[in-house]
């Protein structure tokens, strides 16, 4: 029997996405090889904003790196500064006030929420809303962030916790409008919700796209709702409690399909799961204390410390050694983003051009923060 | 933890020579040779199956690269792992093959501070481009940096 | 009323009437057609403007916001200055780009949706050629674009224009065959091509009553054929950044838009024309009506655009392929049948037989899906 | 399924939609708010959420980090600040300047030249945090966009920061002490 030869002689294209495209989240490239539309291969190429904030850390003092870590995930500049003070008082001994302690829970639960909405907003743009849902989110951010202008006096760049507390008490006026921008918060993740959860393009768009299973998860060191999609019971809030969290009642949302959807459900539950802990908190917020005082000249003692928070990123970690002096000698950032790119290649291999902005897009990524 | 890790750790490897080190995260010291089969062990023995982060350190006398180990299912506490590099020629063996995740951390200890990986598939400059010169987070790199944008064409 | 009933006939004749005075009768004709031309022209410029502003302060309210409004009242200006920025900007050609074709293209992909609006009945006697083919005229002509779009996303050597370009291909070729399925059903109850026949055959009922089904078809693969969301995959700026137009600039990038834009009216009228009656209408001038009508199709575009994401190519064509077609062909059988059997019988028989059948073709698509579901879900259990 | 979802969505959108015309009409005839003070819009409010910028602008909050201002001692009507210079050395990023006067002016130490270059400001506020006499304080203000970077433009000296301070502080009080 004779064979013919049925299939075509093609090439494949190398494709070059980014840095300046709409949904690289700012200036991130991939060099895409494809065939068809079809990706045969991915290649992350970062850097574009790299400032060197590692070095810059090992030149400031230690206080004068608190507004520098705003700068890195800009979205969630309160979790930030949470995860670097924690590391320096861990560094230093140095206990918190419960009342900062708690304004430090609600300032950061609230950052999560922004977080997630902001994320998934831009998801839904990279499906291609044409940002109806996005802003949706941001109309939400903007009342969050009036709470944190408030707070801190500015919207993105808070610079608002301290070692030993937080820079000022919370404003007269806050808690009133807290409590209404929290109590309003279920009725606009349910309207999300209305609008995206059950939309078949949405689903059709998400479902079985990018499967993470757990154990390449595990292996690729992915954090945060990424991990937790792929179905990983690991919040740090809950394995290694930090701060005041083991006084809270909430649960960990877990995926159980590892995709896009997957990431999208996990990340309005745990928006659901922040509004949980935002009301136990304002009923439980203690008067007193917001800081200790400490010289202005701060040193700490000699040694090394790392301390890992739970952004809403992921893992959000600071390894610090110190000589004594008044800058750190070694100032690490643990990424949670740029840990969590680590798997796209893998996860966008076979997947079309159209899903690869999906899964970049789930992935949640920050350029300030992967580049640093 | 650490400290029962390390014994384990001393039961199983006698002839490497392991460190414990206090501190305020307690760490084990590792001979950069030895540093693949013990990672190894913790990894599928101990159940250390997460690597959190990968550090290098500049320190006077030695470059050090620290490893952040988790266990998933065993909860809080990392298990701390240093691993000491010469000044002259530092290199670690590359943990890629059992962390794939370690793959483009250890890309950026290479770049930012120039400690190679041995046997990591794709060791190259991350953050910064390719043809830059030094290593920024190194101690005697100066702030200013050795070359300004847009030199490299010309040199 | 009457008077404004026939405002433009009217016009048209009286102009016609005094030219004729003192031209010859080929000449007035001949003065005659070339104003119908410019009027339309006329009509398609403004229709652009006026559309892209709707469009925008339409999508600002779905958002919460009130869309341009600093350029005139209510930001009505707006498109001035759109329009001046975009003749002023720097015309660029690529280096490498093959520059006939594209310098040809934003040309060719104008020209056909002019073509278009001269078989469209505006009103009552405003049409500027009565096609007996009128239908086929415009299923012909509208082809056309797609070449053009092709020669775009060739001719500018980039390779998202070559994927827009693909991908417009493909997926125009793909939804034309439901979009004319389905519209054959209409032309079967009328038993003609011409667009103006077609109106005049509603004067009872408008045939969305009787073919709902074949009106969703006709829609979304109507949707689908001008590239509009959630099918606007060939320029999904998220993804290909522009497509096909990624490279052009200025003048020839408004030309896109303007194409763009007139065929997504174009499409909402023929909509309008085809399955709502057209002109026809109570009280208010026929003119009126058709407007209202095309409008109000297109606020539906708007509507879905500002709130759905986009497909996926292969789950784009899956649709059409895997749904609408046979879907499509389902219902011109069934319609078939409903006409050949009330032939004869009057308006009520038809209308509720035709309901019936869609109503059973609903039933049938829902029964087949959850078959589908079921079978899927045991498979998966096994699995 | 079947289009459901899809329609559900589309209810959503479109109640945004209805919605935004009747909170215009709310606000009818105006359409700004009265004197341009906006305000955002309540949680439970529904509606146009855009602020109509710079017809109508939200008022800051009083811990607003604005453009910084010097503060003058109403007693004596001398500048508060005494030169020392502490905020220069907290800031991260060295924009401010300071040269302490040779001598004393009513028996306290005022500065020579105090200059702040906004263009790298980061407006962490380290300065104002880190100021022992009260002398430095943020204003309001956030329109500081120039045409030129020189001196006199985005670069401020101590007595354009005092007129903001005579401004925004008359009695020598700070919006944010105000506050409490």
């Amino acid at each position: 029997m004779q064979t013919v030869e049925t299939r075509l002689r093609t090439e494949t294209i190398t494709l070059n996405m980014g840095p300046q495209h709409p949904s690289t989240h700012g200036v991130f490239r991939m060099i895409i090889t494809l065939d068809g539309e079809t990706i045969v291969d991915l290649e992350p190429v970062m850097g574009y904003l790299h400032r060197c904030q590692e070095k810059i850390g090992e030149r400031n003092t230690y206080l004068q790196n608190i507004p520098y870590t705003d700068r890195l995930d800009y979205i969630c500049s309160m979790s930030n500064n949470l995860a670097y003070v924690m590391a320096v008082e861990k560094l230093a001994q140095i206990e918190v006030p419960e009342r900062a302690e708690y304004i430090r829970i609600i300032m950061v639960e609230l950052t999560r929420i922004v977080n997630h909405a902001v994320a998934i907003g831009a998801l839904l743009n990279d499906l291609g809303c044409f940002f109806t849902p996005m802003l949706y989110a941001l109309e939400e951010r903007e009342r969050i962030l009036d709470l944190f202008e408030m707070a801190s006096g500015s919207r993105m760049m808070c610079n608002y916790m301290r070692f030993g507390g937080v820079r000022y008490d919370l404003p007269p006026g806050f808690m009133p409008e807290l409590k209404s921008v929290v109590a309003a918060l279920p009725a606009f993740i349910d309207e999300f919700e209305r609008l995206l959860t059950d939309n078949e393009i949405m689903r059709i768009r998400c479902q079985g796209v990018g499967i993470l299973p757990p154990d390449v998860a595990v292996g690729y060191s992915c954090t945060g709702p990424l991990l937790r999609a792929s179905g990983v019971d690991y919040d740090i809030r809950k394995v290694d409690s930090y701060s005041i969290y083991d006084r809270f009642d909430f649960d960990v949302p877990l995926g159980t399909n590892y995709d896009v959807y997957d990431r999208y459900l996990v990340r309005i539950e745990e928006m659901r799961q922040s509004v949980r802990i935002l009301e136990q908190a304002i009923e439980q917020i203690p008067e007193g204390e917001v800081s200790v005082k400490l010289p202005r000249v701060f040193k700490p003692p000699e040694g090394d410390v790392y301390h890992r928070i739970e952004s809403p990123k992921g893992e959000l970690g600071f390894y610090l050694v110190s000589d004594g002096s008044t800058n750190p000698y070694r100032y690490k950032i643990r990424s949670p983003t740029f840990i969590n790119l680590t798997v796209l290649p893998e996860l966008c291999k076979g997947h079309k051009v159209a899903d690869v902005v999906a899964i970049l897009g789930s992935i949640d990524i920050v350029l300030g923060e992967v580049d640093r | 933890m650490s400290r029962e890790v390390y014994e384990r750790l001393v039961e199983e490897f006698p002839e490497t020579s392991l460190e414990y080190l206090e501190g305020k995260d307690p760490a084990i010291s590792v001979k950069a040779d030895d540093l693949f089969e013990v990672a190894r062990h913790l990894k599928e023995k101990q159940g250390y199956d997460y690597l959190s982060a990968v550090t290098g350190v500049d320190y006077p006398d030695r470059f050090e690269v620290i490893y952040h180990l988790y266990s998933m299912k065993e909860g809080p506490g990392p298990l701390i792992l240093k691993v000491s590099a010469s000044k002259e020629e530092p290199e670690v063996p590359s943990l890629v093959s059992l962390w794939p995740g370690a793959n483009f951390q250890e890309r950026e200890v290479y770049d930012l501070m120039g400690i190679r990986f041995a046997g990591h598939p794709d060791l190259k400059r991350i953050l910064l481009w390719e043809g830059y010169e030094g290593h920024p987070l190194r101690k005697d790199f100066p702030i200013e940096g050795y070359q300004t944008i847009g030199q490299e064409e010309s040199s | 009323m009457p008077f404004l009933n026939d405002l433009f006939v009217n016009l048209s004749y009286w102009i016609h009437g005094f030219l004729a005075r003192f031209l010859p009768l080929w000449a007035a004709d001949l003065i005659m057609m070339l104003l119908t031309i410019a009027c339309l022209i006329v009509f398609a410029l403004i229709t652009i403007m006026f559309i892209n502003w709707l469009e925008r302060k339409v999508i600002g309210r779905f958002q919460d916001r009130y869309g341009p409004n600093r350029v005139g009242p209510l930001g009505i200006l707006q498109f001035v200055a759109d329009a001046i920025k975009m003749f002023t900007k720097e015309d660029i050609t690529p280096a490498n780009a093959d520059r006939v074709i594209f310098n040809l293209a934003p040309v060719m992909v104008v020209v056909p949706t002019f073509l278009i609006l001269a078989v469209l009945p505006f009103g009552r006697g405003m049409v500027a050629a009565d096609l007996n083919i009128g239908f086929l005229y415009i299923v012909a002509i509208s082809s056309l674009t797609t070449i053009a779009i092709l020669l775009a996303g060739w001719g500018s050597r980039n390779k998202y224009s070559l994927l827009g370009g693909m991908r417009v291909v493909a997926q125009m070729i793909s939804y034309e065959v439901p979009m004319v399925l389905s519209a054959l059903g209409v032309i079967m109850l009328t038993g003609s091509l011409s667009l103006v026949s077609i109106v005049e055959g509603q004067s009872r009922v408008p045939f969305i009553l009787l073919q709902p089904l074949g009106f969703l078809i006709y829609f979304i693969s109507a949707i689908a054929e001008v590239n509009r969301a959630p099918f606007d995959l060939p320029e999904a700026e998220s993804e290909i950044i522009a497509g096909y137009h990624t490279e052009y600039s200025g003048m020839k990038y408004a030309m896109f838009l303007l194409a763009e834009y007139i065929n997504a009216f174009i499409v909402a009228a023929i909509a309008a024309t085809l399955f709502l009656g057209g002109w026809q209408g109570p009280s208010l001038p026929p003119y009126v009506w058709f407007f209202l009508k095309a409008y109000a199709i297109y606020f539906v575009l708007m509507w879905l655009r500002g709130t759905l994401p986009r497909l996926r190519i292969d789950q784009l064509m899956g649709l059409a392929w895997k749904f609408l077609v046979p879907l499509a062909l389902v219902n011109l059988l069934v319609m078939g049948l409903v006409a050949t059997l009330t032939q004869g019988k009057g308006l009520f028989p038809l209308v509720l037989a035709s309901l019936v059948a869609n109503g059973l073709i609903v039933a049938a698509v829902v029964i087949i899906y959850a078959f589908a579901m079921r079978r899927r879900r045991q498979v998966e259990v096994a699995a | 399924m079947l289009g459901l979802g899809i329609l559900k969505g589309l209810s959503v959108t479109l109640r945004h939609f209805v919605e935004t015309y009747v909170s215009d009409l709310k606000r009818f005839p105006h359409r700004y708010a009265p004197q341009g003070r906006a305000r955002r819009l309540r949680p439970t409010e529904r509606g146009i959420f855009t602020v109509q910028y710079p017809e109508e602008r939200l008022e800051m909050f009083p811990r607003f980090r604005g453009a910084l201002m010097q503060l003058t001692n109403p007693e004596t009507d001398i500048p508060k600040c005494t030169g020392c210079g502490i905020c220069a050395r907290f800031c991260p990023v060295g924009v401010i300047e300071v040269v302490r006067a040779e001598e004393k002016r009513d028996g306290q130490y005022v500065p020579q030249s105090y200059s702040w270059d906004l263009s790298a400001c980061l407006f962490c506020g380290l300065c104002v945090e880190s100021c022992p006499f009260g002398a430095l304080y943020h204003t309001p203000e956030y329109e500081l966009s120039t045409y030129g970077r020189q001196k006199g433009e985005l670069i401020y000296d101590l007595d354009r920061l005092l007129a903001w301070g005579q401004k925004y502080a008359p009695l020598g009080t700070p919006p944010v002490e105000q506050e409490e």
